[in-house]
């Protein structure tokens, strides 16, 4: 995906175990951030047509 | 002033779902215009199809079961199969959908009036059947027509579609129903056991210049009903047959529903065993 | 009729002038050579092409047309019901298309405007039309459009037809809708000499034209006798049923509709569809009458070369442009495929 | 404007990240809100099809947890 | 080339005429100088068509998928990798097979070959060495290394890993110094740029789905683009919804392609669709030390797990 320049940090894998609830909460945490930085997402995002295209 | 777009679909209300089958797949819809001025512009006659249009979802072409004779409604009954008839089937009294048509050509009745009348129907294909007999013995038509004789059928009793009607019409005397289930296990059942075409050459009316068939069912009954109305003598151009295919339009432009140069949409639903003979069995 | 001559250094600036109250659509040059595309206010119709890969067909039937709008939002009046979306009415013009491309048009114009229903989408479109033709002096060693009643210079479904005649491009305004814009665009008056030219022209460019096919047999014979004759499985060997040919073809006109929703708010477009595909004809059981690849194909030459020709009794759904035979990826080819219907000897 | 608010939609394996997220929130630990959970009955079902389908409907990043 | 299309005549009109085979799977003239055609042979007579040369550019391990009788097939180095592929994913038994194996020297970029000409090109040949392309009065050698197609420059295997018989001598194998110079060269730009170039890359598809079907990977029964339930791409030109049909389908050869370049000759656009496949075979090789279809008994990279697979992407 970053290869067709979708930026890295929108795209996020983690591993947590079940009994890990504050690892959760601190990925959480950790990705929401990086994703603020990035700002909205434009690319890849559908924009549907409306009227006759053109 | 541009006439109207034949792609936009009148919108209408579900009034009423019956479901009918003890499988739930089948169920009947009755709707009704959302502008009174559309039923006039929808005058249909039995045979014909129209194309059920749910928006998000898409539309589906399904034949018309309700009889011209009914006013106020429009009813269709929808197998549950793919998408939009998936869709259809979760929906409820009260939603909005579209309603466009009526499309294609209808049973031959320019024809058919004045002469006897046999109707072979299997399975869920039986719709359009409904729609022609409820639309023969009306009290206005039925003198229009000679014997009617039906033969129809399903896998089980639970299979049958409008149980109620073909009961009442069961008990009237003119007309000839047969009821057929492949089998069950129904000690009471009174009506016959067997496929279709057994029945139908059991009962079927004697082959003239004045007696039509008109079959509607699975490939597989259409495949062995055949040889018997061959063998009864029925001409080919006798024998009335309504076709279904993929389609998109409904109106003969989008392109997928040849056989041959016929478009089912278009040219059909309706064709005669004797046009079928010359067309490729792609359907 | 009137006849128009223009210097080539005056054609931008003519192609100026008439954006001004049309829009336009015609060749571009690109990367991977000349395309036909709807063009962007300043840009100027490139005639000096040998061929584009796309046809006239994006104009009045594109590839993706929304057809409907509506809303599921059971909040908002006139929930679930499809209203028509706006269309722009300022008159288009397709510029510089082959003579035989136009003829395309009124090949499709039979499919969509028929007596008992006309798409009102492509009726807008056509009508709303000018076709201005850029007869072709050196046909490619694909065309064969000669042999399909139309040709380089064939000038009958045109407004105007244009030619190349070295360092000007003559011609003729052909019908009203030709004249109004060539008036448009200020073309000046060709002299008497253009007449004599333009034939002249025609006679060079189709004398070049080797490529041909022929259909005189095909009438005679029945649709069953060519649809059940042995040799389509091995003509369509080769075919991967891919959507190259029908969407290059500039006749080819079947579509999909699907609709496509976002939130609460849906439109229903309709899209190119492709008798190749898989999904085009199978039914919701399952069941697919031309299930097997090669059966997709036959149903694609039948269809262009014996169910048109004997629906419309009007000559061949195909006319000659050669996009198919240089763009399919497996050297399927027409005019072979043509030639072993017309030479086919049903056996009876 | 308002401070933006990203849209995350994120794929949790059942038996893994979405018991913790569960656990997170019965245990009352705090974390953001941008969250939209999709629980997956295995991370093995993820398929890309899934992440580009949120993209396209608007969702500003995905988060796949196993 | 004349030599490994005598040799495929030959070795085909034996296997049919000994019942070792039902039908011969190869290539046939086309109708055009620069085209070559899929043809299947069914009897001795009928292999006297086929042909062997550097137009032969699409996979005939595409035709072979779920065949059930005995078929010969021609196949180039890059084929003969795909299918081994497919005899791994179980789409045809090595038994079922008898397999023509070119030694391959590579295939004519189509576009290059048209560019050169001067006319209607009548015929092309080629000595291995140098192509000779002939046409309406004009005549034209190049060095066949100025004219391969792309993928071809790059390629690792040029001898079939699998055959019954070869066709013709082995040829050396090239040597490649920068194997992925185009991708690295997309890894370099920054992620704006990148998105731009694919935009731009794509812009001229029209989803004929010509690099999907002539692709032997691409087998699916029903691609995730037909499907309706539920509806994963719009079938529209939209450009998100081309976008996703490129990168999903690269996802799906992911580990198994063999850049045999099949995809990109089939396109009618010229869309160089292999930039998506390439990166997935780099990131194959590079992280996991595989490429497919190599041996037979080497499930593909995506489809094994390692205890040391590389997992730093995740946290």
């Amino acid at each position: 995906m970053e290869f067709v320049g979708l930026e890295e940090d929108r795209l996020h894998f983690s591993w947590i175990s079940s009994a890990e609830a504050v690892k959760f909460a601190d990925v959480a945490k950790q990705v929401a951030e990086k994703v603020k930085v990035l700002g909205p997402n434009k690319k890849f995002v559908k924009r549907y047509p409306t009227k006759d295209t053109e | 002033m541009r006439a109207a777009n034949p792609y936009k679909p009148y919108p209408v209300r579900i009034d009423e779902i019956i479901t009918e089958t003890d499988d739930k797949l089948l169920k009947t819809f009755k709707f009704v215009f959302l502008n009174p001025e559309d039923e006039e512009k929808f005058a249909y006659k039995s045979g014909q199809f129209a194309e059920l249009s749910i928006p998000g979802q898409g539309e589906i072409p399904i034949g018309i079961a309700s009889s011209p004779t009914e006013k106020g409604f429009v009813k269709f009954t929808v197998f549950k199969a793919g998408k939009v008839t998936s869709y259809l089937h979760s929906m409820k009294v009260g939603d909005v959908m579209g309603l466009r048509g009526p499309l294609g050509n209808w049973y031959p009745w320019e024809i058919l009036e004045g002469k006897n009348i046999f109707i072979v129907g299997g399975g869920f294909a039986y719709t359009t059947l409904r729609s022609s007999i409820k639309m023969m013995i009306d009290p206005a038509n039925r003198s229009k027509f000679g014997t009617i004789d039906v033969v129809y059928g399903a896998r089980t009793p639970g299979h049958l579609l409008y149980l109620d009607e073909l009961n009442e019409w069961g008990d009237r005397d003119d007309v000839n129903m047969h009821i057929t289930v492949d089998g069950t296990d129904d000690p009471n059942w009174r009506f016959h056991k067997g496929f279709v075409p057994q029945i139908a050459d059991k009962v079927a009316p004697p082959a003239s210049d004045d007696t039509y068939a008109i079959v509607c069912g699975p490939p597989m009954m259409i495949k062995f009903t055949q040889p018997v109305l061959d063998k009864l003598g029925y001409k080919h151009d006798h024998i009335i047959m309504s076709l279904e295919n993929r389609m998109k339009c409904g109106i003969g432009m989008c392109g997928r529903c040849n056989i041959g140069k016929e478009l089912v949409c278009k040219d059909g639903p309706v064709f005669t065993l004797e046009q079928i003979n010359k067309t490729p069995r792609e359907y | 009729m009137k006849m128009i001559s223009i210097k080539k250094s005056d054609w931008a600036g003519a192609m100026e002038k008439v954006q001004k109250s049309y829009r336009l659509a015609g060749p571009v040059k690109e990367k991977k050579g000349h395309t036909f595309r709807e063009l962007k206010d300043g840009e100027t119709p490139d005639l000096e092409y040998s061929e584009t890969r796309m046809s006239v067909k994006e104009v009045v039937l594109p590839q993706s047309e929304v057809m409907f709008s509506y809303s599921l939002d059971e909040n908002k009046e006139g929930h679930h019901i499809l209203e028509e979306v706006p269309f722009d009415e300022t008159p288009r013009a397709a510029v510089g298309i082959r003579p035989y491309d136009a003829k395309a048009v009124e090949i499709l114009k039979k499919n969509f405007m028929t007596e008992d229903y006309k798409d009102p989408y492509f009726e807008r479109r056509y009508e709303n039309l000018t076709l201005v033709g850029m007869a072709e002096n050196n046909p490619s060693p694909v065309n064969f459009s000669t042999s399909c009643g139309t040709g380089p210079f064939d000038e009958s479904c045109l407004d105007i037809i244009l030619a190349d005649a070295g360092d000007s491009y003559i011609g003729k305004a052909l019908t009203e809708k030709g004249e109004k814009f060539a008036a448009a665009a200020g073309f000046a008056e060709g002299d008497s000499g253009v007449e004599a030219k333009l034939a002249e022209l025609k006679e060079q460019a189709e004398g070049k034209i080797k490529s041909k096919v022929s259909f005189d047999k095909i009438e005679k014979m029945t649709i069953l006798d060519l649809y059940e004759a042995p040799f389509w499985e091995e003509a369509a060997f080769a075919c991967i049923n891919c959507g190259t040919c029908t969407y290059a073809c500039p006749t080819c006109w079947c579509f999909d509709i699907q609709d496509e929703v976002k939130g609460k708010d849906g439109v229903r477009m309709r899209n190119w569809d492709t008798c190749m595909s898989e999904v085009y004809s199978v039914h919701t059981t399952g069941h697919d009458p031309r299930h097997e690849a090669w059966q997709r194909t036959r149903n694609r030459f039948m269809h262009k070369l014996k169910y048109y020709l004997d629906k419309y009794e009007d000559g061949i759904m195909c006319v000659g442009c050669g996009r198919c035979v240089s763009q399919c990826p497996v050297n399927i080819d027409i005019r072979k495929v043509c030639q072993q219907m017309n030479d086919y000897e049903p056996s009876k | 404007m308002s401070e933006y608010e990203p849209k995350i939609v994120s794929f949790l394996c059942n038996w893994c990240s979405y018991g913790a997220a569960d656990l997170a929130g019965v245990s009352r630990f705090q974390y953001p809100d941008n969250f939209r959970v999709i629980r997956i009955p295995c991370t093995g079902r993820m398929s890309p099809k899934f992440f580009l389908s949120a993209l396209r409907e608007g969702a500003d990043a995905v988060w796949v947890s196993g | 080339m004349d030599a490994y299309t005598d040799k495929i005549k030959e070795i085909s009109k034996k296997i049919l005429s000994e019942g070792k085979v039902d039908v011969v799977i190869g290539f046939r003239k086309g109708t055009l100088g620069y085209m070559s055609e899929p043809y299947m042979a069914k009897s001795e007579k009928e292999a006297e068509n086929l042909v062997f040369d550097c137009n032969c550019r699409m996979n005939l391990v595409n035709y072979v998928t779920n065949r059930k009788d005995k078929v010969g097939i021609v196949v180039k180095g890059c084929d003969s990798r795909n299918l081994v592929t497919h005899i791994i994913e179980n789409k045809i038994k090595r038994e079922q097979l008898y397999i023509i194996g070119v030694p391959c020297t590579g295939l004519a970029d189509k576009k290059a070959l048209l560019d050169l000409a001067e006319g209607e090109i009548t015929s092309v040949e080629d000595d291995n060495e140098t192509i000779t392309i002939k046409g309406d009065g004009f005549e034209k050698k190049v060095a066949k290394s100025d004219v391969l197609q792309s993928n071809c420059k790059t390629c690792i295997k040029r001898n079939p890993v699998i055959f019954d018989e070869l066709a013709g001598p082995e040829v050396a194998e090239l040597e490649i110094s920068d194997r992925f110079a185009d991708v690295d060269e997309v890894e370099k730009m920054s992620a704006d740029e990148r998105w731009n170039f694919f935009g731009e890359l794509l812009s001229e598809c029209t989803r004929c789905y010509a690099c999907r079907n002539a692709c032997p990977l691409c087998y699916c029964p029903t691609c995730f683009v037909d499907e309706s339930r539920p509806q994963w791409v719009g079938k529209s030109d939209n450009e998100t919804d081309v976008l996703t049909y490129h990168f999903l389908r690269a996802f799906h050869d992911a580990g198994r392609c063999t850049d045999c370049g099949a995809c990109e000759a089939a396109c009618p656009m010229d869309i160089k669709m292999r930039y998506f496949t390439r990166k997935t075979i780099k990131d194959c090789v590079e992280k996991y030390g595989s490429e497919a279809g190599m041996e037979l008994d080497k499930r593909p990279a995506l489809d094994q797990y390692k205890i040391n697979d590389p997992n730093e992407f995740i946290k």
